[in-house]
């Protein structure tokens, strides 16, 4: 077998781009393989992956492929057929062909070609911050996976299957709980007496402001409706538009007045991510 | 080949952390029973008989159902990693009601809030503690399962009561004695006053 | 002899059902950090790869900690008994920012839309991302508990990278492999090579 020019000359090529040791080592690593597939010293590599690396490279060479111009998915895929042939494992498999990706920087043309198109249609109104600030969608690599990750059906990230695993609680940890829930307790009251007051000095404020509205009798129960309303919600984790009839005016001042009563009472705390518009998020206190 | 089998029923029976009974396991792999039964006979043939000395993990029948679990030499040690089957909150909650009981739930909404409610219903499962309508709140009270898990050598309210106070008068009094024995190290010129657990323990009878 | 520490320590990892330290491990057992690791090095060698076909548990390295889970292969009829937290559009969200990370919220509102925020808010509460304020808008990066939470090797941004890209261009490959075996069935006339998919169901027994 002759070995392929190309090769050794794309090897050196990105070796010279290359300023990392890790990777230097790594790309000289190749070229040994390469020269070894070319000589046809396979039967010397007894190391599996040293084995599915002197693969690769024959693929390579024997499919006369331009290293210049690879397909990496049919590069993958029969890489991937004779790796089981010789009865490789997958994980090294995986582990060549994602190195073979890294380091001869093969354009997946077709795949980056058909998200391009995608990805323009995403943003209608473009604006000067949607200029990009940080160089992130430059790299290949990250515009691909990016939008790799973003077409295929399931995620790269696997939730693992581990042991539902608990145990009976100790009688130390019940009387730990004791001592601190007593603690806790007497805080919580102290707080609690202190909000009364300040809460019926509110009131007494509000209803001098409100004299002779027609909010003055309703205000109370409006807030207590909307409790009701919150506390329906199982989490505790809810958004105003799930609290009121949205097309409501009316309803939507009264949920929004009442969510600040409750914000106010620390019965929840409420945030919003876009000012002025964005949703606002409402969370109980006292669930989680 | 049966190989396949029995593998997956070992995933199910180390995932699942409590035992299984042949119907649940045939319902979630969708094997049939002989080979259900087939795979659990091959398990505990491995696990406990041939590599007997190489494991640390037995699969045993409880009742007619199946599990995998370390075995007894092993648990010590190994238990305290797990964690514990009520989290800290609610068990704050079961000790509160415990102490206090008879005990209304809009009593225990002043001392700590309106996650009493939840609280309340999660403990109900558990079968921890009873809760009897009473007027327009509930009564609380703890069960018979409370002192058997515990391991409390009563069943009375009062001596409950009793219990907890004790021993959490001892645990307060130990760790404030251990701060002091730490306090004394570092500075070895503090001397004997011990204020703070004193008040403190008055404060809570 | 060491086999005691091995099964000591085996118990443990099994026991625990989140990830432990060797600080962990060092504590609950006594044994000194040398003897942990090498008890966590010869039960990773069993595991994975002496008994690699006789086991479905593995044990795995999960940022800086250990712990044993079902293999990748049997977690799908297992998951029934043990239901999965994220959905699949949350944990592509997370894909995104651990592989951009630190990522600007604003950035990632650019390549999927307005459900960042919702996202965002849940992978916080889920302890799997932090959230800075970064100017007008937040700065996005993982926390530690994620490679913990996802089994990855490693808490080094650059590595947990690397992971992800493997995990992308494995399911490319994988749904190509797919395509072409089944161009090979439809075209039956092709005689002696085994089609792609088969061989891959064979590895996995």
């Amino acid at each position: 077998m002759e070995l392929d020019n190309d090769v050794i000359n794309h090897l050196l090529f990105h070796k010279a781009l290359i300023d990392e040791h890790n990777d230097m080592s790594r790309i000289n690593q190749y070229l040994e393989m390469a020269k070894a597939a070319a000589t046809g010293e396979s039967a010397s590599i007894e190391n599996p992956f040293d084995r599915s690396i002197y693969l690769a490279f024959d693929l390579v060479l024997n499919q006369h492929m331009n290293p210049w111009d690879i397909d990496l998915v049919g590069f993958s895929t029969m890489y991937l057929k004779r790796a089981k042939k010789e009865k490789l494992d997958l994980l090294t498999a995986g582990k060549i062909i994602y190195m073979a990706w890294k380091v001869l920087r093969m354009q997946s043309d077709h795949l980056v070609v058909s998200m391009e198109t995608q990805d323009l249609e995403l943003d209608q109104g473009v604006g000067w911050e949607d200029i990009p600030t940080v160089p992130w969608l430059a790299n290949d690599d990250e515009y691909s996976y990016t939008n790799l990750v973003m077409t295929m059906p399931q995620s790269p990230l696997d939730e693992p299957l581990r042991r539902e695993s608990t145990r009976k609680v100790t009688l130390i940890e019940l009387l730990s709980a004791f001592d601190e829930v007593r603690k806790e307790s007497e805080q919580y009251q102290l707080l609690d007496q202190l909000r009364k007051e300040e809460r019926v000095l509110l009131r007494q404020k509000a209803r001098k402001a409100m004299r002779g509205s027609a909010h003055e009798d309703h205000l109370e129960e409006d807030v207590a409706t909307v409790w009701e309303r919150i506390c329906q919600f199982p989490k505790g984790s809810l958004n105003f538009s799930d609290l009121c009839q949205v097309d409501s005016v009316e309803d939507r001042i009264k949920t929004f007045v009442s969510i600040l009563f409750l914000a106010y009472e620390r019965k929840i705390t409420v945030h919003q991510r876009k000012f002025p518009y964005g949703e606002i998020f409402i969370k109980t206190i006292g669930y989680t | 080949m049966s190989i396949k089998e029995n593998r997956l029923v070992e995933s199910l029976l180390f995932s699942s952390g409590k035992p299984l009974s042949i119907e649940e396991i045939q319902e979630t792999t969708g094997l049939p029973p002989k080979k259900v039964n087939e795979a659990i006979e091959h398990l505990m043939q491995s696990y406990n008989i041939d590599r007997k000395n190489d494991t640390s993990l037995e699969i045993v029948k409880a009742g007619n159902k199946f599990i995998m679990q370390v075995k007894k030499t092993f648990t010590d040690k190994s238990m305290m990693v797990a964690k514990p089957e009520i989290k800290t909150d609610l068990l704050k909650t079961l000790a509160l009601i415990a102490f206090h009981q008879p005990v209304k739930q809009s009593n225990l909404r002043h001392m700590i809030g309106e996650r009493i409610y939840a609280d309340v219903d999660q403990l109900v499962s558990l079968h921890l503690i009873h809760s009897e309508p009473h007027g327009a709140t509930e009564m609380l009270t703890t069960t018979r399962l409370f002192p058997e898990y515990f391991g409390i050598d009563s069943t009375k309210p009062k001596e409950i009561r009793e219990f907890l106070s004790m021993k959490v008068i001892g645990h307060v009094v130990e760790e404030k004695q251990e701060e002091l024995a730490k306090k004394e190290e570092d500075a070895s010129e503090e001397s004997d006053d011990t204020p703070v657990s004193e008040s403190h323990m008055k404060k809570d009878e």
